[in-house]
């Protein structure tokens, strides 16, 4: 059951393809930089934080395959809406880019796959009206770790829940609208959680004044 | 006075009533109010409410510089303070590609190692508070004070660590804190025993907990509970193996679990986790390389823009900062995965139906600590 | 006759006394000591649960038996322990069986309560 | 007739209240209220090595109204205000506050403009008789705060004050 890198990127592949994805900067059309074609960034070995074996056996337990295609690509302009990223270098190993209606199936995908939900990160990008919302997944048997990411306009901040998908992230969700005023349609209790009963207000969003 | 809201009057039945297990409880291990809608002594619903001591860390990683949230990691989960101060140092330090000296990642895993000790050493004590047992606490915190001189006399304070800097650790050990950290290690392994003889081998403890909160590993999976909890439910995850950094790929120690996903199987998980720690303080004296303890660091951090994680297995379990940056020399953002959170989410499930001493067990063998949950 | 009769008057009024001495006294003396001035008296006595918090819901409402069962299996060995006071001040001074027999039938009818309220399941807390 | 018998040492006058200052200086009760970090140490100083029942204080009740001293050992925030006002209203008389850490003077490391979330300083909400500077302070500085709150009660000083070498 353990998903090396390759089918996850078929099954997102898959995903994003259907929709294009609206907001990022210009992006090619998903079907021409989707699927295996990706160029694999080189683990270099020098460059890793700790020289000598650390980051050695670090790229050892990534799965044999991503090994094999030590082809000396340069790694790809982060435009594509999948990317693999070197671990020793971002800290997760897939960075994929979803429409904000495909969280649900995203979030299925992971579920599938035998992921468990790290957290849920959300950023507040004022200067180009947008916020972020990033889904981390950690694999409790297999290496690999995949951060799903989504823009919405900071007029409508609207996300679907995955409480459904993952009951574990109904707290976070909760947090994440404590703190931005996310709204994740469909949560069963969005009230404030760390903040005070009352609260109405969202520290941390950019333009917050106490 | 209105009855509860949501009490379900059945006809013939008894009524139920809301209990506040409230912030201020001797089990509560801080300020954690857990609403139990209690039927008799089952609780019918037990709804954690948190909030009490929300800190703000984050908010505050968006107005201080990179070096200035240093402190504050020490005090996001005070009991493991070095392995919070480990994740945020080697996060800025995946971003800036600075490069840590051998020596310096030696000293990073013998403190953190040492900090897993002492704080398994106050969950141990608070733990068998809640189950009745006042003296281990005094046992846990005599080794414990043994330990903190040792850290101390390193990194300069007792609790809320500060020790780690960007490149490296902020100063040197001498011979004096070797030799007391090789004489620590072979007083605690006979002090081990005793406990193991004295509380864990006890006939009522394993009456309290054997099958008490039963917490299967696909809960654990679906709730993101990590450290003791995932392990004590049969699944060997942790960080240190799961995403190596620093040293550990080069030590050998084993993952501890235990099939059972009782709140016995979390003991258990604890106590093998403190002979492990042991052995990796052992052979990281044993290695440990001459050298400088800090690498060449530029004088301004400025992070290229992009986002930035790092996780590090904490006493509790999973701990992970996030980082965004815009290439200032102000964090744009800091997200804290604390395992604590993720720890409690799967409580209000798994104590539907137990009576309210065994809710309170199966509370303390998840290790809380309300801060982490608060942040 | 009537010497001994007022004798033993006076017994019993010291004992009276000292009983009554026994449960006001406490009274008396805190009322005599307790601090005159205080600094805060908002509501101090306006709520009994000591957590913090605004109790939920009502307290009068029916809970299940078993508190009140439990409850009797307490008293009824507290009145158990009351009688074997006396018996044991006098329990050695001239031994003789009868004593020991009666002594065992006395407690193992109060043990009777155990069994009761084993089998009806007072101990496990069955909900019903 | 031997001597007549020098009373002076056998027998001392005093008034009921310094009795009574005195006895209740040496049986301190806290209620253990701990907050965060300075929690941990409030442990570690009813510990064996630091051992706060030298002052007879290491009867934690967990309940206000068996309580003497509120030793408030971390942040209070806004959320949890109210509860301690209340615990703090439902202590009987006569009742001390012990501040413990730069959280519960002044809101300690947590003070930033535009924080929205800390009480700066728990001598907002009530009096407070003794403050532990520290973050968090060592448990010597406690117990040294609970000798300061027995000389506040009976005026004498039970041991000499430390002075730091010139």
């Amino acid at each position: 059951m353990n998903p090396t890198l390759d089918q996850l990127c078929e099954q997102f592949g898959r995903l994003v393809g259907t929709v294009p994805v609206p907001s990022k900067p210009p992006v090619p059309t998903a079907s021409s930089s989707v699927g295996p074609a990706l160029g694999l960034p080189v683990a270099a070995s020098g460059e890793g934080r700790v020289a000598g074996p650390a980051s050695e056996s670090g790229a050892g337990l990534r799965p044999a395959d991503q090994a094999a295609k030590m082809a000396a690509h340069p790694p790809p302009a982060p435009t594509g809406p999948i990317q693999k990223t070197d671990h020793a270098a971002k800290g997760y190993d897939l960075d994929v880019t979803v429409a904000p209606t495909q969280i649900v199936m995203a979030a299925e995908i992971m579920d599938r796959a035998g992921f468990g939900l790290d957290a849920i990160t959300g950023v507040d990008w004022l200067a180009q009206e947008q916020m972020e919302v990033v889904y981390d997944y950690f694999h409790p048997t297999a290496p690999g770790r995949v951060a799903v990411r989504t823009r919405v306009p900071r007029a409508r901040p609207e996300v679907p829940t995955i409480a459904a998908v993952f009951p574990g992230a109904n707290w976070h969700e909760r947090e994440t609208h404590d703190f931005f005023g996310l709204v994740f349609a469909g949560h069963p209790d969005l009230s404030p959680f760390l903040l005070p009963e009352d609260a109405t207000f969202h520290p941390l969003r950019k333009d917050y004044q106490p | 006075m209105t009855s509860p809201a949501d009490s379900a009057v059945r006809p013939g039945v008894n009524e139920t009533f809301v209990l506040n297990l409230g912030p201020q409880h001797p089990a509560a291990h801080g300020v954690l109010r857990v609403k139990m809608t209690m039927d008799g002594e089952y609780v019918m619903r037990a709804e954690p409410v948190i909030g009490y001591i929300h800190r703000m860390h984050e908010k505050m990683g968006e107005n201080r510089t990179w070096a200035q949230f240093l402190p504050n990691t020490g005090r996001i989960d005070y009991l493991s303070a070095l392995h919070y101060n480990h994740a945020y140092v080697a996060a800025v330090e995946r971003a800036l590609k600075i490069e840590v000296p051998r020596r310096a990642e030696f000293l990073r895993v013998i403190t953190s190692e040492m900090n897993r000790i002492s704080s398994h050493l106050v969950w141990w004590s608070a733990y068998l508070i809640d189950l009745g047992g006042l003296t281990p606490l005094l046992y846990a915190f005599d080794d414990r004070e043994k330990l903190l001189d040792l850290l101390e006399a390193v990194t300069g304070s007792r609790l809320t660590y500060t020790y780690f800097r960007f490149g490296g650790v902020y100063n040197d050990v001498d011979e004096a804190f070797l030799r007391g950290t090789r004489q620590f290690v072979r007083e605690f392994r006979p002090r081990l025993k005793m406990y193991r003889d004295l509380v864990t081998d006890n006939i009522i403890l394993r009456k309290r907990l054997e099958n008490i909160g039963p917490i299967s590993a696909e809960q654990c999976r679906k709730y993101g509970a990590t450290g003791p909890v995932i392990r004590g439910s049969g699944v060997a995850y942790d960080v240190r193996r799961a995403e190596p950094y620093s040293v550990y790929p080069e030590l050998d120690f084993e993952i501890p679990t235990r099939p059972e996903g009782d709140s016995m199987a979390r003991y258990l998980v604890h106590m093998a986790e403190l002979e492990q720690s042991l052995r990796i303080i052992e052979q990281g004296l044993d290695r440990l390389p001459d050298g400088p303890v800090l690498g060449k660091v530029p004088r301004v951090l400025r992070p290229p823009a992009g986002d930035y994680c790092f996780a590090v297995e904490a006493a509790r379990g999973r701990f992970m900062v996030r980082l965004v940056s815009d290439g200032k020399d102000i964090p744009y953002r800091v997200k804290l995965r604390t395992p604590s959170f993720s720890n409690l989410s799967l409580f209000e499930e798994t104590s539907r139906g137990m009576i309210l001493p065994d809710a309170l067990a199966l509370m303390g063998s998840l290790d809380l600590v309300i801060p982490d949950i608060d942040r | 006759m009537t010497e001994t009769f007022s004798g033993d008057l006076i017994y019993i009024a010291a004992f009276c006394l000292g009983g009554l001495a026994f449960a006001l006294g406490p009274f008396i003396v805190v009322h005599l000591l307790m601090a005159r001035k205080t600094r805060q008296t908002a509501n101090k006595t306006g709520q009994y649960i000591e957590c913090g918090m605004e109790p939920i819901g009502d307290a009068w409402i029916r809970y299940s038996a078993i508190y009140y069962l439990y409850a009797l299996v307490f008293v009824a060995f507290a009145v158990d322990v009351l009688y074997l006071v006396p018996v044991a001040l006098v329990y050695n001074r001239v031994f003789v069986i009868r004593d020991f027999v009666e002594l065992v039938l006395f407690v193992g009818i109060l043990s009777l309560v155990i069994i009761y309220a084993w089998r009806k399941g007072v101990f496990e807390w069955k909900r019903r | 007739m031997e001597a007549a018998l020098d009373t002076s040492q056998i027998v001392k006058f005093a008034k009921l209240d310094d009795l009574l200052a005195l006895s209740r200086a040496n049986s301190l009760w806290p209620l253990t209220f701990g907050l965060a970090c300075c929690a941990i140490e409030m442990m570690a100083a009813g510990g064996p090595r630091f051992d706060i029942s030298r002052f007879g204080a290491e009867v934690f009740r967990p309940s206000p109204r068996q309580a003497d001293v509120m030793i408030v050992a971390g942040t209070v925030n806004r959320k949890m205000a109210p509860a301690v006002k209340t615990l703090y209203d439902q202590m009987l008389e006569p009742k001390w506050v012990i501040a413990m850490g730069n959280c519960a003077i002044s809101g300690g490391p947590f003070v930033f403009p535009g924080q929205y979330a800390v009480v700066e300083g728990v001598d907002k909400l009530f009096p407070v008789d003794v403050f532990i500077p520290g973050c968090p302070p060592r448990p010597e500085a406690l117990l040294e705060g609970i000798m300061a709150l027995e000389e506040k009660l009976t005026g004498k000083r039970r041991w000499p004050v430390v002075k730091p070498p010139q």
